[in-house]
């Protein structure tokens, strides 16, 4: 089961489309880097956190999960078998992930001073921040260097490839550890914020596990999605048994979730709060039923072998994550009344530039790199 | 050959007829009249056939109300008195003295019975059984009685006749009460002020004189064309007020600097009066007692005026300046655009549709593994 | 189903997962709790009975503050910021209802009320920044911002639980910004523009402890009483302001909410209708801190996990298809 | 003059005099015996001001007048000056005297115009020469002096407009200074204002230059100058003075007493002083009382630093609510001819050892002061230092005593205050007419007028004797200044 490129033309319509899609963020992002962010995006002092960083952040890396979680079963638990999808899970979280990272930059006001979060002169310890800066920052050096076997088997480095390969255990060793507190830390941001995050959705003790599980979830998805997607875009068969494993894992994690989240908000007494918030009940359930969906359309085995069982679980369980964040984010932060939120023109199509250059790149490195599995 | 009555009164007056149109403008003005109200008024005051007649009755006061008629200078009131209206009894002008005086009041009361216009300055005391103010025998309150019975109409003159002012001051040890505490079956105009404005009471002369009726008052008897707004409305120094410009003591450099006087216990905030847009003494800009660097002490608000101490600050009556404020919650922030929104609404929908077109191959291929 | 359950539990409970264990069970022992008051902290007490609304503080902020012009009027003559922003520090607000009929009423009447910065005694922006651009003074207790070491990411402005320190949207090179009690100014021997100017002593400044004090005066008034307010600098004040003591409400807002804060608040209006929200004692601060605290005190859970990784990693790659 | 025996007579209400007051006269074969001054107002303004904050005093006790407003302001601020330990700025020293010399110029004009001269229009003079002339200027309510005079003040109280707002009741007078800092363009309008005083009086009422009135020097310079420049009403008024014999009427024997006025580095204009009947003594007010014996007032005659004002409507020996000031146990008579008698200007000096005090010398004393009164106008004016301070800070008082003492146009003002806790304990006030018209004090001395009043002709058919009239005039009464 060794993979190997899987060729064909890079210049096709699908990606000159995508490119123009680069192109017209790379202009706007000229624009914020001159004229400031209000000149491109909507957010404001009610909502000083938009677009950019609860999907290019906070959701692109828990869609970036792939490569996090896809380790966890491979090394930790030690399924080999889950091995053939490995490698493009982590192809995908290294650019989920460093494009994440880069979003950052151009979400940041005095970008110049960026460094300072990194220089123990300016870390304030107690800040969340600094954690989920510092883990996101190494696990992107981490996935890089994961991912050179990859360039050095294309490169025919075979020599640099064995001396990696003795180091690379203490590499995906951090590959795990990193995720795991930056995404649990993703939650953790929130707590300071208090009473401004709807009842639905804050928690003292719960968010970072919340937030951990549901990224696992979402890397487990997304891992699914994409094979379902690749075997679809790339004609090529899809690997049908070590998915339904997969989509057991996901059945119990997502059981395990949806616990925790009820028992939490029955503890907080938020329980009412689940049906007399108005619109924010209304998300709240869309966001749940999202999440019951994949243990809904999985639970019986059998189900877990067919593609479509599994492309929709797959695509409910992101949209859930998805929401979840954004809920938390956005639409559950009550900054005080007055204040209106939805991102500009402009800021969409930043976002989407950057989704585009994720895809773009994917494609090109599927084409030119050995990623995917060779085809049976 | 019919003349015409300004002219006739050009040459009773001694006044050009142009000074003399400025006057009647300016009484418009003063009463907010629409256009033509002037032409109005000189035709009115000109061609009075029978001047009214005048009763002025003089209580605890101090004249200032009468000098302060005196200080104006398109006609003099002795012109106005005497030309426009007939003043039949006024202590300080009126040639007669003693019983002439007394007997001439008595005179022009029945000759003009139910027609004549009682005006009183000063307040009335009520204590002791109003011994504290005696003319001829009489006290004060049963002169304004008397008089008031048959008088076409009130007009109480200065804040003492209007409320009683300064001889009310706490502990009022007299008694001293307006005109409308002593007359109760008939509306009185009061036009206060310590001392009024002149232009007030000769505007509501005119329009009486004009329209055959006293101007529309507030609940307090004030002509509303006068005392509709608060001082600190068209306070020239308001820009200082807004912009927190304060003059802290007299003679400091902010009062120097024609500060605003708030701090200093101007009661412009508190109190209803024309003094920044009508001034006093025609003498032009600032002739005002904010303008000349004294804060304004509400005499013409009962309760306020010689009632407040002069430092105590006033309380704002005015919740909106001329930039409104902030509300508590406002609308900030930039919520859903149609650029937006559709773009939104065009990625969910493609993603959507592409994800419904996948479901489906995969469907067809899960069919297909099924056969296999 | 069941072997991916037990391999699925094996992998929570190999290492990867000590972590997420760690998560569930907090540890009391490591808590943080609030913060106190600086010794010397100065504050500010913003009485709205006495607010006349002149917006004299407004304007004195913005020229003490060298602040610009923020206009929210189609006349532009006025600088009429509607809220605390980039461009304004202090702002006074109007609540009104009903008719308007009576000051400090909340049915059919008005009030006023500053927004400025609470200087919160355990402030969830100091807590939140990353690098120390906002910092509390240990001494003076004053909140305050360094442009130099700010990164611009907003935490700050998103964590506050009064929406106080604001960002500029409008530059290339933006800057928080917030009120810092006029610190620039001490040196000079000035203390708050705002509290400087105000006519009627509605805005007070001084030592917390003493405006405590003098907070816990004023409501034990009786209304209608003939009463002394200082103006400007409690321990120098100006001369005082005389008048009827006003009804308050019996509470001095800022005195336990969130840990406190050094600017104090009274009211004949309810807090929440001023746009100041009923809050916990315990301060969000403290509680972020507490979760990070736990997880992360001393690095021990993630370098034990770590450990547990390490061991998994090498036992499951030894036959050497790491890379693959 | 037909009746001998003994008659009782009321006179008043008086038209033309500032407030109300009656005369009760007991006649003695067509001339008056005695007479009881009494002013029938009351207001209380002592009693409103006890416990109010010494600042309000600014406020209430210059409205006791509205004709001598500035006196009464200025008389608080110094009052709170001197409690304060406050010195004012030049120009706040200038801007006083421009506001009183003002105030006192223009009372002497209107009460020559518009209260004294119409009396000679009365009919009871129809046969005399001037009559027709005294008609022709001032008739009342149409003499052309008397419209015009009118007019002047009107005019001219622009400069209270300019430097206090508005008037009567200026607030600009503070213990520091004038409220009001004058511009150049200002003190240009006052220069033209002053100046066009100037140019009226001397056109119409002198047809003089004012210093050819000032510099007269006794009762024959008085004589030629009537003879030289007869248009002028004051000559018209010496002419009918000497046809009536007006310096006999209303004889008052003094002494009389001036606080000093228009104080300046060099020394005041007006100097303070105590005129004994022959000369200057220096004047020490530790021996002056406020005797309230036939007042309806309760208490003993006392200093006004510790005087009371309470009402006692029960007191049988009491006529009127006037309190009687007496100096070391005297009457003392206040006005304008005091201030020059002081000030030792030789025309009244020269008057007062001619025939002392009278109808004649009261009257010459206000246009002489009216001649001097002008040039020093014209300098202050010229004075003034736009850029200089017009005020000084007031600094709060807690216990402190102040006195206030004034030159109002008719005479001595006076405000006695003492605070005490930061509260007016006491607020006495002595105005001009209070002297002049008292009522009898504890030893039944009778007060100025009440003496002058003695031997003045009544005719028998006359309701208000118009000689009676003449001397009441004379001292331009101010009776709501009298009892405050």
């Amino acid at each position: 089961m060794k993979a190997q490129p899987i060729g064909g033309r890079v210049v096709t319509p699908v990606t000159l489309l995508l490119g123009l899609l680069v192109a017209i963020a790379l202009y706007l992002l000229g624009k914020r880097f001159l004229l400031g962010l209000g000149a491109v995006t909507n957010i404001n002092d009610g909502f000083p956190w938009g677009l950019w960083i609860a999907w290019d952040v906070v959701i692109g890396t828990a869609l970036a999960c792939g490569g996090y979680a896809m380790a966890l079963l491979v090394y930790v638990a030690n399924k080999g078998h889950y091995h053939p999808l490995v490698r493009p899970a982590l192809l995908a979280s290294v650019f989920g992930y460093s494009l994440g990272g880069l979003s950052v930059i151009f979400d940041l006001g005095r970008w110049w001073n960026a460094w300072h979060i990194f220089a123990p002169a300016y870390i304030q310890w107690g800040s969340v921040m600094v954690e989920v800066a510092l883990c996101i920052a190494a696990y992107v050096v981490v996935l890089w260097i994961e991912f050179l076997p990859t360039l050095f088997e294309r490169l025919g480095m075979t020599d640099a490839r064995a001396k990696l390969d003795k180091a690379l255990f203490v590499i995906i060793a951090l590959g795990i550890l990193l995720p795991t507190m930056h995404q649990s830390s993703l939650g953790s941001l929130l707590v300071v914020f208090g009473y401004q995050i709807h009842p639905l959705w804050q928690s003292n003790q719960l968010l970072p596990l919340l937030f951990l599980i549901s990224a696992i979830g979402m890397g487990f998805s997304v891992v699914v999605f994409e094979a379902c997607l690749s075997s679809v875009g790339f004609q090529r068969p899809l690997e049908v048994p070590i998915l339904e494993r997969l989509a057991g894992i996901l059945v119990w994690l997502l059981v395990a979730f949806l616990v925790l989240r009820f028992l939490d908000l029955a503890v907080r007494g938020a329980v009412g709060a689940m049906f007399a918030s108005g619109a924010l009940s209304f998300w709240f359930w869309l966001e749940t039923v999202l999440f019951a969906l994949p243990v809904v359309l999985l639970f019986k085995p059998q189900a877990r072998a067919r593609r479509q069982a599994l492309f929709l679980a797959a695509t409910a369980m992101l949209l859930a994550g998805a929401l979840y964040r954004i809920n938390a984010f956005l639409i559950g932060y009550e900054t005080g009344p007055g204040w209106h939120y939805f991102p500009a023109l402009s800021e969409v199509l930043v976002t989407v530039g950057i989704v585009a250059l994720e895809i773009l790149a994917y494609i090109v490195f599927v084409r030119k790199l050995p990623v995917l599995p060779r085809a049976h | 050959m019919h003349q015409d009555p300004i002219s006739t009164l050009e040459a009773k007056l001694g006044v050009s007829r142009r000074s003399f149109l400025q006057f009647c403008t300016a009484l418009a003005a003063t009463m907010g009249l629409p256009k033509g109200a002037d032409a109005q008024i000189a035709q009115a005051l000109a061609g009075a056939a029978k001047r009214p007649s005048v009763i002025w009755l003089h209580f605890q006061e101090c004249t200032g109300c009468t000098e302060s008629l005196l200080r104006a200078e398109h006609p003099t009131l002795e012109k106005l008195i005497l030309e426009i209206i007939s003043l039949d009894y006024h202590e300080s002008l009126f040639a007669a003295a003693g019983h002439q005086a007394e007997a001439a009041r008595k005179a022009a009361m029945e000759a003009n019975k139910g027609k004549y216009v009682l005006v009183v300055e000063g307040a009335i005391p009520t204590k002791d059984g109003g011994i504290y103010c005696k003319i001829g025998g009489h006290t004060a309150m049963e002169l304004t009685k008397e008089c008031a019975a048959d008088a076409a109409a009130i007009i109480a003159i200065g804040s003492c006749a209007s409320w009683g002012g300064m001889p009310s001051t706490p502990p009022n040890p007299t008694g001293a009460a307006g005109v409308n505490a002593i007359v109760k079956d008939k509306p009185v105009v009061t036009i206060p002020g310590c001392p009024p404005n002149p232009y007030n009471f000769l505007a509501t002369v005119a329009h009486f004189l004009t329209f055959g009726k006293l101007p529309a008052i507030d609940e307090k008897g004030r002509p509303l064309f006068a005392y509709s707004r608060l001082i600190h409305e068209n306070c020239e120094r308001r820009a200082h007020f807004d912009a927190g410009r304060f003059a802290n003591e007299f003679g400091d450099e902010g009062h120097r600097k024609g500060y605003c006087l708030y701090k200093l216990g101007c009661k412009g905030p508190e109190t209803y009066a024309n003094c920044p847009s009508i001034l006093f003494g025609d003498v032009g800009s600032g002739s005002w007692p904010v303008g000349t660097g004294h804060p304004c002490v509400g005499c013409t608000e009962q309760g306020i005026g010689f009632a407040k101490p002069i430092h105590a600050l006033a309380d704002l009556k005015n919740t909106y300046p001329p930039a409104s404020y902030p509300r508590i919650v406002e609308d900030q922030g930039q919520g859903l655009s149609f650029g937006s929104a559709a773009l939104v609404a065009g990625i969910a929908g493609a993603a959507a549709g592409a994800g419904a077109m996948l479901a489906r191959n995969l469907g067809r291929k899960d069919d297909e593994s099924d056969k296999a | 189903m069941t072997i991916t359950r037990r391999h699925f539990l094996k992998a929570a409970s190999a290492g990867g997962a000590a972590a997420t264990v760690a998560l569930a069970t907090p540890a009391p022992a490591e808590a943080r709790t609030n913060k106190l008051m600086p010794p010397k902290a100065l504050g500010l007490l913003f009485d709205a009975t006495l607010c006349i609304g002149c917006k004299a503080c407004v304007a004195a902020c913005k020229q003490a503050n060298g602040m610009p012009q923020e206009v929210s009027t189609p006349e532009r003559l006025w600088d009429t910021p509607l809220d605390i922003s980039g461009k304004t520090l202090n702002v006074i607000k109007v609540y009104q209802h009903g008719t308007n009929a009576e000051k400090d009423r909340e049915t059919n009447g008005f009030a006023f009320v500053k927004k400025s910065c609470l200087h919160c005694v355990d402030p969830s922006c100091v807590s939140a920044c990353p690098v120390s651009a906002m910092t509390k003074d240990p001494e003076t207790g004053i909140v305050s911002y360094d442009k130099d070491a700010c990164i611009g990411c907003r935490y700050c402005v998103a964590a506050c639980p009064f929406g106080v320190p604001r960002f500029q949207y409008d530059t290339a090179t933006p800057q928080i910004q917030k009120c810092q009690l006029c610190k620039h100014r001490m040196p000079e021997g000035k203390f708050a523009a705002c509290a400087e100017v105000c006519p009627t002593g509605a805005t007070l400044y001084g030592p917390v402890e003493a405006l405590k004090a003098e907070a816990k005066r004023r409501l034990a008034m009786k209304e209608g009483d003939e009463a002394v307010f200082a103006r400007g600098d409690i321990r120098t004040p100006y001369a005082p302001h005389v008048r009827p003591a006003a009804k308050y409400l019996q509470r001095i807002y800022g005195e336990t909410e969130i840990g406190g804060t050094q600017m104090l608040l009274l009211s004949g209006v309810a807090f929440a209708k001023l746009g100041y929200p009923d809050l916990p004692a315990q301060s969000y601060a403290s509680r972020s801190e507490t979760v990070q605290s736990t997880l992360y005190g001393g690095m021990v859970a993630p370098l034990v996990a770590l450990g547990g990784l390490i061991w998994a990693v090498r036992r499951t790659t030894k036959n050497g298809e790491a890379g693959e | 003059m037909s009746g001998a025996a003994p008659a009782r007579r009321i006179v008043g209400p008086f038209n033309r005099v500032e407030g109300d007051l009656e005369v009760h006269l007991d006649l003695d074969r067509g001339r008056i015996a005695s007479a009881r001054v009494n002013a029938p107002l009351f207001r209380g303004f002592e009693t409103m001001l006890d416990g109010k904050p010494p600042s309000d005093a600014l406020v209430l006790a210059p409205r006791i007048c509205g004709i001598c407003s500035v006196a009464q302001s200025q008389a608080t601020a110094k009052a709170l000056a001197a409690a304060m330990g406050l010195a004012i700025p030049d120009n706040g020293r200038r801007a006083f005297h421009l506001l009183l010399g003002a105030e006192n110029a223009a009372d002497h004009l209107v009460h020559f115009h518009l209260f004294f001269m119409p009396d000679f229009t009365h009919a009871a003079y129809a046969g005399r020469p001037w009559h027709g002339r005294a008609l022709q200027r001032f008739q009342p309510g149409a003499g052309q002096a008397l419209v015009a005079a009118a007019r002047l003040r009107a005019r001219f109280f622009q400069v209270m407009g300019i430097l206090a707002g508005k008037w009567p009741h200026s607030l600009a007078l503070q213990p520091g200074g004038s409220s009001k800092p004058v511009d150049r363009g200002e003190r240009s309008r006052l220069r033209a204002l002053v100046a066009e005083f100037r140019a009226h009086v001397e056109e119409h009422l002198f047809t003089a230059p004012l210093e050819a009135f000032a510099d007269l020097a006794d009762r024959s310079d008085l004589a030629r100058f009537a003879a030289r420049h007869a248009g002028g009403d004051a000559a018209l008024f010496l002419t009918i003075a000497a046809d009536l014999g007006l310096a006999e009427l209303g004889r008052a024997p003094g002494p009389a007493l001036s606080y000093g006025a228009y104080a300046e580095a060099e020394g005041a204009l007006l100097p303070a002083g105590l005129w004994d009947g022959k000369a200057v003594r220096p004047l020490d007010l530790a021996g002056l009382v406020e005797d309230p014996a036939h007042a309806w007032m309760a208490g003993a005659a006392l200093h006004p630093g510790q005087g009371e004002t309470r009402p006692d409507l029960a007191k049988p020996q009491a006529y009127s609510w006037c309190k009687a000031p007496r100096l070391n146990g005297q009457p003392v008579e206040v006005g304008a001819l005091a201030r020059q008698l002081i000030a030792g200007h030789p025309l009244i000096r020269a008057l007062w050892a001619d025939r002392g005090s009278n109808v004649e010398s009261r009257v010459v004393a206000r246009l002489l002061e009216i001649a001097r009164l002008v040039p020093a106008l014209e300098r202050w004016a010229a004075e003034l230092e736009p850029d200089r301070p017009f005020c000084h800070p007031a600094v709060p008082i807690e216990t402190a005593q102040g006195v206030g003492l004034v030159e109002a146009a008719r005479g001595g003002l006076g405000h006695w205050l003492t605070v005490e806790d930061g509260r007016i304990a006491r607020y006495q006030i002595i105005a001009p007419t209070t002297w002049n018209f008292s009522p009898r004090d504890g030893a039944g001395m009778p007060g100025p007028l009440e003496q002058a009043l003695v031997g003045v002709p009544v005719g028998n058919d006359e309701a208000t004797p118009i000689a009676v009239q003449h001397v009441v005039r004379s001292f331009d009464p101010c009776m709501v200044c009298t009892v405050h």
